[in-house]
């Protein structure tokens, strides 16, 4: 039974094995992890945002652990896109899983010129616009609908692959991103990126993050992400990749049923290296124990009377 | 991952000492190498917490840790027999030479917890080697102790907290006591003794665990007398191998090009003369 | 020491025993936990939202826990505001403590109805105004400046209490709707009230709450709270109150050196009845054991280099 | 509210009987109420958990819990000596009569949890009422039983699942079983042993709990022949108090006016009959 299952997805023309990916900045390139998982059982990778040129990232400490819930401000410490392309990518195309780049900038000029390095560039599945990160200066371009879909205008046209716009839960009304991100040409939305929080110690009066502030992320969020998947779903025509908070087949089954097309696991591969390929058997056994043989069957049939 | 407690004692007030059967991915463990620990099946804490691996005797980790918040709270009530999730061996540990001596091992408080598995390893240089080989696994802690020079100077608030003292002497490794109070050996600072040691005798490797303020010192120290020091880090971890980034240090290369290195996977032993101690104490 | 630590707080003219309050929909109107805790001991109760009209609230289940929060949409259940001043006013005057009177209307009118009713009603020490419920229809004034703006010009010309606005944190920026507030005679803000969520039964495939979504509160929502506080009271010249997920008086004390004059403890009450009154003594060792004479030393005094 | 645990035992595959040392609040509880227990002291699980009051017996209050989620499963691994969080006893028992007879006791499952308690309670009609005035607390468990007519009828999936049988006969009771699979009793629902014990002789007053489609019959049945039936029911609570009216359930008054109350306050015992069932079952 378990094996006429059909985990397969085709994210926006990103054929994945089934529909659970690594989030962007929680799996490294991939290899960190190769020695403790199966890299080949995962449904694709996002990579760390990759820059113009490397980054050094904030000032540490850049994590707070707080309840059930995590705050990092990493600040896109990356090694730049034209490493990324010498050292890391060959290497990756025997991965054996779809890998997407994660790719952001200060301004829009920055966003195109990483486009442009990777263009042609061979191994690569789709390419994640990264319009929200919490911890870095710059435009926030996932707060401003005008600026998200001139962003990515301006990408597409300079990207020939399947384009995930990456959205911030720090807005009003998400769904107002999501349809500019879509007007201005994304194949598809991811979210939620970390919300924006902070955490003080009590005892030095100082903030417990060299940054001040951070992204939070984890367990803690998913309710809010949940929701947000919903609300987006419904407003976009394109497929979403839900993220935030996701531990368990079933919370990864909440996002699906919510309107997610795919899912992503972020801060969980820390809790534990493989949640994501536990949450692919999980699917698995929730589709042939409910009777469902394809797991587009569950996308999107919340009954929300 | 899942590993079976084997022992959960309270050594000290507040200090405990757990063993866990362990052994397919810890029998290659190197000195300084650390697990990253779930404390919890629960969401709170969230994260794994990173123990030093403070002994490797056949078939079983030893860790020795201090109750300082939940995560290690919710340890020390584990009790034999519980299951706990552990991934490692993880990270660089300590690099030792095999014709240095004396070795100097420098421990302040809790520092202790790693570097009595350096000594068990200096005492037994080619334990490893030896070990893949041709030795069955449970017949490695009867492996002969090699006689080598090695100094072990601990340092601790007062007597109850000198932690492992006769564990060092019988591996025959000579031991040197300071408290704070003067409650047990000489008092003051173990950096006062490590100072009188390198002046005796000039070390030929130095290693140390302990408060950053205590390392910074002995950094400093050694460095005036060209000593080849290595420190054991701590920062606060995100996944323990590598990829969140989280938990970095500043660090200047041999080529003064400085930059952050990750204590997860580069350290968290690191060559203490790269360490940026002023950047790296006031962010804490 | 101990004794010599000034815990009074004046709140934009309510004065108070000491800055922790009970917020509004936590406490009921204080006779519940009466036998539980003394009320004496909390700075002040904020009561539940009231309504023109005795209001039935949302179609159960109206809670769910989430990992470390609640997800609430009790709908504002309520006794309308004559039931309020016939039955419940006339016993808090002798409970010994500020009581603060949330109102809440579907539009301006509503609310200035239920202000009006108000007028002149002894025992009352201030109006908190729920701009911001995210379990009910009608405009969320909360998340447009000028519709916030408007409302609290509107209550402000009908009272002579201090006025208190209670922000949403689903917004782009909420400084700016502080602002709005402020300028709109807001004597006071309030932040943050629940975070729109939802959550799903992966068997039924139907929303955990009868509303679909709710509000998430408790301590995942902390560090979003935090940082709000932290941003709006530096964008406003009148007191913050802070709260959202402050289970102890270390989260407490994180909301005031980031700039909270007053804190206010919500889910924490159904977990632990004692929280505030925990809290209250809390404050008084940290700031015996810091050497300030004073609680409002610490207010803002977040060193963020 | 810390309250020190005396045992806590598995009586049944995943049942659990847990006793703890509480009494000054305890002493007054009335059969039907509850206490909320903080399962953890971490933030996840982050509420209390209710859970009816099972025994009182001088100096202790008894619970009877099934595992089914985090919860419960951390309080299954507690263990003697340790302490509990416990609020309570809160919310509205049953509301007996004492002249009226016989009183007919329906459990289905897990429902037994608080019945025992109403049946020890019955069978000492004025116990609470003595222990007031004279009796010293410890010895009010040696209250000599009232003869009543108490028809207690139990009903579980399988035999091992039959909880209290010997409790309720010890006590008086006569007992009457009823298993979904014959293994133990009569085979079939308690519903039916309900209907049959009614209709041979129409009860005084009823008290059921169990799961809520067993209520609704037994509602639906003592309706048609004009019994008083008292129901316990169970909601998702928040405070357990009465202030976040979270835990509402629709009902009717007599004067047939809907509206909600609170399963913490005004409940958990409900007059069967004011309760909407539709209602209440759709939105489970
Ligand atoms: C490589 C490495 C090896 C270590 N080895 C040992 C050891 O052998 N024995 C021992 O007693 N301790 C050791 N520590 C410190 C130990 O990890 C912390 O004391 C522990 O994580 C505290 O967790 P908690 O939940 O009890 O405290 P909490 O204060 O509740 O922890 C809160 C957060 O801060 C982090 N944290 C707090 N203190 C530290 C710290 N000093 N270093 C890193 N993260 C911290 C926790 O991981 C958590 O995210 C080591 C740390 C590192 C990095
Ligand atoms: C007044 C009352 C008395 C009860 N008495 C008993 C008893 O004596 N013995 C017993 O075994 N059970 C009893 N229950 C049910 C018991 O409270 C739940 O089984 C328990 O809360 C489940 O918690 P969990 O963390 O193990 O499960 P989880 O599924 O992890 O709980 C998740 C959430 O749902 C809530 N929840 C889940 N199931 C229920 C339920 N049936 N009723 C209310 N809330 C629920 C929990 O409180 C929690 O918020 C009673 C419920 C009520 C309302
Ligand atoms: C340590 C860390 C680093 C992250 N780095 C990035 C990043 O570089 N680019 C990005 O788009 N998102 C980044 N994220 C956000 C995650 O991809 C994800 O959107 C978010 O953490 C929510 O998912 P989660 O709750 O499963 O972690 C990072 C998150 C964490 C925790
Ligand atoms: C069950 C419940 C009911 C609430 N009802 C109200 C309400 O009627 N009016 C209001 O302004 N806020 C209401 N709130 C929001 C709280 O006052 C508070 O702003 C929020 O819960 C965040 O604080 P906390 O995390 O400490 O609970 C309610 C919260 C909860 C959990
Ligand atoms: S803890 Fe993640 S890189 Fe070190
Ligand atoms: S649980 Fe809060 S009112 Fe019943």
């Amino acid at each position: 039974m378990r094996e006429s299952v059909d985990l397969t997805t085709n994210l926006a023309g990103i054929r994945m094995r089934n529909p659970v990916m690594a989030a962007s900045g929680t799996f490294g390139y991939g290899e960190e992890y190769a020695s403790l998982i199966d890299v080949k059982k995962i449904g694709a990778i996002v990579l760390k945002s990759v820059t113009l040129k490397p980054r050094d990232g904030n000032v540490p400490p850049r994590l707070v652990e707080t309840p059930a819930g995590l705050l990092n401000a990493i600040g896109i410490h990356n090694i730049g896109v034209e490493a990324l392309k010498a050292e890391k990518l060959p290497g990756l195309r025997d991965a054996g899983t779809p890998v997407i780049v994660n790719i952001w900038g200060e301004n829009v000029n920055e966003f195109v010129k990483v486009i442009e390095a990777l263009e042609d560039v061979e191994g690569i599945a789709g390419i994640e616009v990264n319009l929200s990160c919490p911890n870095v200066g710059g435009t926030l371009f996932a707060q401003d609908a005008a600026a998200a879909e001139g962003l990515l205008e301006n990408v597409r046209k300079k990207c020939a692959l399947p384009l995930i716009a990456k959205l911030s839960p720090q807005v009003t009304d998400i769904t107002l991103i999501a349809k500019a991100c879509e007007d201005g040409g994304a194949d598809a939305i991811s979210l939620i990126n970390s919300f924006p929080a902070m955490a003080i110690d009590v005892e030095t009066k100082r903030p417990l993050l060299g940054n001040v502030t951070g992204g939070l992320s984890g367990p803690a969020i998913k309710p809010i992400a949940v929701k947000m998947v919903w609300e987006v779903s419904k407003a976009v025509k394109i497929p979403v990749v839900g993220m935030g908070g996701i531990m368990s087949a079933s919370d990864a089954i909440e996002f699906m049923l919510a309107g997610a097309k795919a899912v992503a696991v972020g801060t969980a591969n820390f809790v534990n290296p493989r949640t994501a390929e536990e949450i692919v058997n999980g699917i698995g056994n929730y589709l042939a124990k409910n009777g469902f043989s394809s797991v587009s069957q569950i996308v999107g049939v919340l009954d929300a009377r | 991952m899942k590993q079976k407690i084997l022992s959960n004692e309270e050594i000290a007030p507040g200090i405990f000492r757990m063993v866990v059967n362990m052994w397919k991915e810890a029998q290659k463990a190197c000195p300084g190498q650390f697990v990253h620990i779930r404390c919890s099946s629960s969401n709170d804490p969230l994260l794994r917490r990173p123990l030093s691996i403070h002994e490797l005797i056949p078939e079983t980790v030893g860790v020795l840790y201090r109750v300082v918040g939940k995560g290690t709270d919710l340890l020390s009530k584990k009790k034999r027999g519980d299951v706990l999730d552990i991934i490692g061996p993880l990270g660089c540990g300590f690099r030792t030479k095999p014709a240095v001596e004396p070795v100097v091992i420098v421990a302040g408080g809790m520092g202790v917890a790693p570097l009595l598995f350096l000594a068990q390893s200096l005492m037994n240089v080619d334990r490893h080697m030896r070990a893949k080989q041709a030795l069955p696994q449970n017949r490695l802690a009867s492996l002969p102790l090699q006689r080598r020079d090695v100094r072990v100077l601990i340092g601790a608030k007062t007597r109850e907290f000198i932690l492992c003292e006769e564990e060092f002497t019988k591996l025959g490794c000579s031991v040197d006591i300071a408290t704070d109070d003067g409650s047990y050996g000489q008092e003051g600072y173990v950096s006062s003794l490590f100072e009188e040691s390198i002046r005796k005798k000039k070390a030929g490797q130095v290693f140390a665990c302990g408060p950053n303020a205590m390392l910074r010192e002995i950094a400093a120290m050694s460095a005036r007398r060209a000593v080849e020091c290595h420190v054991s880090l701590e920062s606060r971890m995100g996944c323990g191998v590598g990829v969140c980034l989280g938990c970095v240090i500043k660090t200047k290369g041999k080529d003064g090009i400085s930059g952050y290195r990750r204590v997860c996977r580069d350290g968290p032993v690191f060559d203490a003369q790269t360490v940026l101690w002023d950047e790296f104490i006031s962010r804490l």
